[in-house]
């Protein structure tokens, strides 16, 4: 039989336009369209690529749960047996976009999905435990590379082939443990991995631990007296009644408040949402999480020039790395804009 | 945190656990009280936890102005 | 030492002990009521996944907490990293709402005070009298 | 200290009207059997069980595991402070191992107890136990025991059986010897005073009830970290008192036959100086877990080796001694590899182990216990099939119309030994 699959591209690989097009609503179009036929190319004659859908990278991203739903919905009288989206490459918006309806697709169709990015598309860390998504490089001159990867990948879903590591099949490693059997028993890996590492050789643990970057210190503030200041915290510190309905756990959200003429934080006013602590403390006094307060007091005195008029709040509590990184990033980017000098960062 | 000093904005990490703040890659860090309620002590009459918020973020104003080249604890 | 411990347990067969913060709920709860002791300045004495039952199969748990000496809260960070890494180990797995006959949610009570039991006789929490049954090796 | 292993292979299994060994085979007289076991009476009945590889057959909940061992040479007798006397140690001489055969003892303990061994189907494939003839003891307690005296029984029971059968096979010339010598630490050739010291930290399950370990007959939870010497460990110095977690438990078998401490042996004076053994334990205290884990790299210090390798037992709290151990070893500069299994989820997404270190870089995974395997009816269940039913009937996996089972890898015993003794694993993808 002959699979039906659908592909998923944005309004710049569907020669629809640009920036000033990225609010094209959801469409969908019989047949290929741009990539769509090296798709099709690819999958030769045991897939054919039915439909192409086509949705604007800003229209996605602002009405993204509309957007999957109207897709879904356009996508059910297709009947598809797959989809494929992409490739993203290093595009935020288009590679979000993929891996929201990709995720959306598997879970609420069951049917197999595939989609390709370059590794550092925000959207690989967030979608990558939950999807096949094909290395690419950053731009698309890596199309003729990716395009072959994601319909084998597809079409060995769609025929049930068990799938083999990243590195042969070419997606980017999902973080999930898989079960092997290895041609050695442990003791005498565990024996040969200590000689390599008492030599000095490399050695591959078969279980990696988490690990950190750094950066280097911005450099300090020159002039207290007129700097301006800024109140962060990942204490989830909210107005009360969390307008933003920001998660009490792995945040997928950050809040941005003002605090422009208020004097302090009270139980009336603020209260905090992070599930990682005991909150008594912080709903009795927020300012024991984020120092209001105080902060205001030193301001007055001219300890420094003065407090910005909006603090931001997170939730640190198993917040995925990737939206972490997003969120910094994001109010790394305001806080800029707002000529702030400096800023104080709360964790409880 | 470390986005923010990316981009050249100096930020001071006030918290409790020192250690974990230094795994994850601060470079000013100011040790706060205990973890729910960082910035204040309710064992302590309202005038004194203000004395030690206070005394916090003067600690933590301080180590914005420092000249750091690494990863520093800005203790009491 | 005896004066500033808390026991913190879901388990019914430890519910009567001195100092027991009772827990009406699963292991989540019992992790989360002593991870919140943990942030005010209480040690751990005695690792909360004692047994080893799997996390998806576990039904009781009992933790011991003693008052830090010191005063004010200030973490332990050997407690706080135990209880933390607990939950998170906890939280993932898929705590299958099981049912089980009475006979064995019995004996996991009593596994788990068992194996609590040496530790509060080690710390003077209960008599040695009161343990005299266990530890007995061979 | 050198020992001679003396391997008699044991091919078959059958019932016969005496106990013995001849042309590979074992012969085991039921009656013997049960008459060296009544005279404990805290045992209601003895049942004897011939299970084979290949054959249709399940048996659960097992509790332990031993390979049929004795000595023929040298001091004391084959597990020390259970069989053989305290006076003395093991380790030197020669002994003799029925390889191919082993003891499985097989008792309720608990309302609640996995320990699965499939003589054959896909169930097999993941116990080291499906490829052994094993002589099965099904053991039914008094009613009025107190269950710590009956797990001392059932594990006392075992270990008798086992150095009996080997001792039916005394004049039986062995299929195989193998030498284990290491010469004393001071003592050593300037060649081997080259190459990198190594030492093996062998951390013992401690945590009471149901979770323990004996050295010589001692409680291992009562013991500070100390040095033993790696032959000790082939004569049954170390017995499992474990009977919970299936997959990750070290049977007293797999402890007999250590892997790791035969790995290091065959590298030595080659790439590496094998130092010895240390053990330490895995108790419940926060307290223990500081001091035990200094004291191990103490020892590891004073022994001025260069790398160790560090296996636990079960999972959870024995994560945190592991990297405890680790971290310490690393800190005073001694190499580390560590061996684990690793419980992350169904779907393999979520935390492996309960503790991580960045110190923790080289570590060798004996695979993930919460996959979901499937296990086809068998033509027989050796022991008490009501556990089926309870491991089946949601606890720990679910009972199929068919009468199969769909159980985590956890119920299988030996599944993911975590001394490394299969070649399981996991990967990242």
């Amino acid at each position: 039989m002959t699979y039906r699959v659908v592909h998923y591209i944005n309004q710049f690989f569907a020669g629809i336009g640009g920036e000033e097009r990225a609010d094209y609503p959801p469409e969908l179009r019989e047949g290929v369209v741009g990539p769509g036929q090296a798709l099709q190319a690819a999958l030769g004659e045991e897939a054919v690529v039915v439909a192409t859908l086509v949705c604007g990278d800003d229209y996605f991203a602002e009405h993204a749960e509309e957007a999957v739903d109207k897709i879904i919905g356009l996508l059910e009288s297709y009947r598809p047996d797959a989809l494929v989206a992409g490739p993203a490459f290093n595009a935020g918006r288009y590679g979000m976009a993929c891996g929201a309806l990709c995720d959306a697709v598997s879970k609420k169709l069951c049917i197999p999905v595939v989609t390709a990015m370059y590794p550092e598309n925000p959207a690989v860390e967030i979608y990558r435990k939950d999807l096949y998504i094909v290395e690419t490089s950053d731009s698309a001159r890596g199309m003729r590379d990716a395009i072959p990867k994601m319909a084998r990948l597809i079409l060995k879903q769609l025929n049930g082939e068990p799938l083999g590591r990243p590195e042969e099949e070419g997606y980017i490693e999902r973080g999930i443990r898989v079960n092997i059997f290895r041609d050695r028993i442990g003791a005498e890996r565990a024996v040969d991995m200590l000689i390599k590492k008492l030599k000095g050789e490399d050695f591959a643990t078969e279980y990696p631990m988490p690990s950190f970057d750094r950066v280097p210190p911005a450099p300090a503030i020159q002039n207290i007296r007129e700097a301006k200041i800024a109140l962060v915290t990942s204490g989830g510190i909210v107005p009360k009644g969390n307008p933003d309905r920001i998660e009490a756990s792995s945040a997928t959200k950050y809040g941005e408040y003002s605090i422009a003429g208020l004097e302090n934080l009270t139980p009336e006013t603020h209260e905090t949402v992070h599930g990682g602590y005991d909150p008594t403390y912080a709903n009795d006094d927020p300012d024991r999480v984020l120092p209001l307060d105080v902060a205001r007091e030193l301001e007055k005195e001219g300890a420094f020039g003065s407090l910005h008029d909006k603090y931001y709040a997170t939730v640190g509590n198993g917040t995925p790395v990737a939206y972490a990184k997003k969120f910094g990033e994001e109010i790394a980017k305001k806080l800029k804009e707002a000529d702030v000098d400096g800023v104080i960062l709360t964790s409880t | 945190m470390k986005e923010l000093e990316r981009v050249g904005l100096p930020t001071v990490h006030v918290c409790t656990i020192v250690p974990i703040s230094q795994t994850v890659g601060a470079n000013r860090i100011v040790p706060s009280v205990a973890i729910p309620h960082p910035l204040g002590d309710p064992t302590k009459p309202l005038e004194e936890e203000k004395a030690i918020r206070r005394r916090l973020l003067l600690k933590a104003l301080e180590a914005l102005q420092a000249d750091i080249e690494e990863q520093t604890i800005f203790g009491n | 030492m005896s004066s500033s411990y808390y026991l913190i347990s879901n388990n019914p067969r430890i519910r009567t002990l001195p100092r027991c913060i009772y827990v009406e709920g699963s292991i989540l709860d019992v992790l989360v009521a002593a991870r919140d002791k943990v942030h005010v300045g209480y040690k751990i004495l005695s690792h909360p996944l004692s047994g080893n039952i799997a996390p998806s199969m576990r039904i009781f748990m009992t933790i011991i907490l003693a008052q830090s000496p010191c005063e004010g809260h200030f973490t332990d960070i050997e407690s706080l990293n135990v209880i933390e890494s607990t939950l998170e180990f906890c939280k993932d797995q898929s705590l299958s709402s099981i049912k089980l006959d009475q006979k064995v949610l019995e004996d996991m009570q009593y596994l788990d005070e068992q194996l609590i039991m040496p530790v509060l006789c080690r710390y003077g929490i209960v008599s040695k009298q009161e343990v005299c049954l266990i530890d007995r090796g061979k | 200290m050198r020992l001679e292993l003396h391997k008699v292979k044991i091919n078959d299994i059958k019932w016969g009207n005496t106990t013995k060994v001849e042309d590979k085979v074992l012969y085991i007289n039921q009656e013997e059997i049960s008459s060296l076991l009544s005279k404990d009476d805290r045992f209601e009945c003895v049942e004897v069980d011939l299970a084979r590889p290949g054959e249709k057959v399940r048996i659960v909940p097992v509790k332990d595991v031993i390979e049929p061992r004795c000595k023929i040479e040298g001091e004391g007798d084959v597990f020390p402070g259970f069989i053989g006397d305290v006076e003395g140690t093991v380790g030197e001489g020669k002994t003799l191992a029925l390889t191919g055969a082993a003891v499985v003892t097989c008792g309720k303990i608990m309302g609640f107890q996995e320990g699965i061994i499939d003589m054959s189907g896909p169930g097999a494939d993941y116990t080291p136990f499906s490829k052994t003839n094993n002589v099965v003891l099904v053991f039914t307690p008094r009613a009025d025991i107190e269950r710590h005296d009956y797990e001392a029984a059932c594990r006392v029971a075992g270990l008798k059986v086992a150095h009996f059968l080997a001792t039916k096979a005394k004049d039986v010339s062995p299929d195989e010897v193998s030498l284990y010598e290491l010469e004393e630490i001071t003592k050593r050739s300037k060649e081997l005073e080259k190459l990198p010291k190594v030492a093996y930290i062998y951390m013992l399950q401690s945590q009471g009830l149901l979770h323990d370990t004996y050295v010589y007959g001692v409680d291992a939870k009562k013991i500070l970290p100390t040095l033993i010497h790696p032959n000790e460990v082939f004569d049954g110095a170390i017995v499992s008192g474990n009977c919970v977690s299936a997959c990750d438990k070290n049977s007293t078998y797999v402890h007999q036959n250590n892997p790791v401490i035969e790995a290091l042996y065959k590298r030595h004076g080659e790439e590496i100086n094998f130092i010895g053994c240390i053990i330490t334990n895995e108790n419940v205290t926060l307290e223990d877990k500081k001091r035990n884990s200094s004291y191990t790299v103490k020892l590891a210090r004073m022994l001025g080796v260069d790398g160790v390798i560090i296996t636990e037992e079960g999972f959870g709290n024995p994560d945190t001694d592991l990297i405890m151990n680790c971290k310490k070893a690393e800190l005073a500069g001694i190499k580390t590899v560590l061996i684990t299994d690793e419980y992350a989820g169904r779907d393999g997404a979520s935390q492996s182990l309960a503790d991580a270190s960045p110190e923790a870089n080289a570590v060798v995974s004996v695979g993930n216990a919460n996959p979901i395997v499937k296990l086809p009816p068998m033509e027989r269940v050796i022991g008490f099939s009501e556990y089926v039913d309870i491991i089946a009937g949601g606890f720990s996996g679910s009972l199929k119309d068919d009468g199969s089972i769909e159980v985590e890898l956890q119920a299988i015993t030996g599944a993911t030994n975590e001394l490394g003794f299969t070649c399981f694993s996991a990967e990242t993808r």
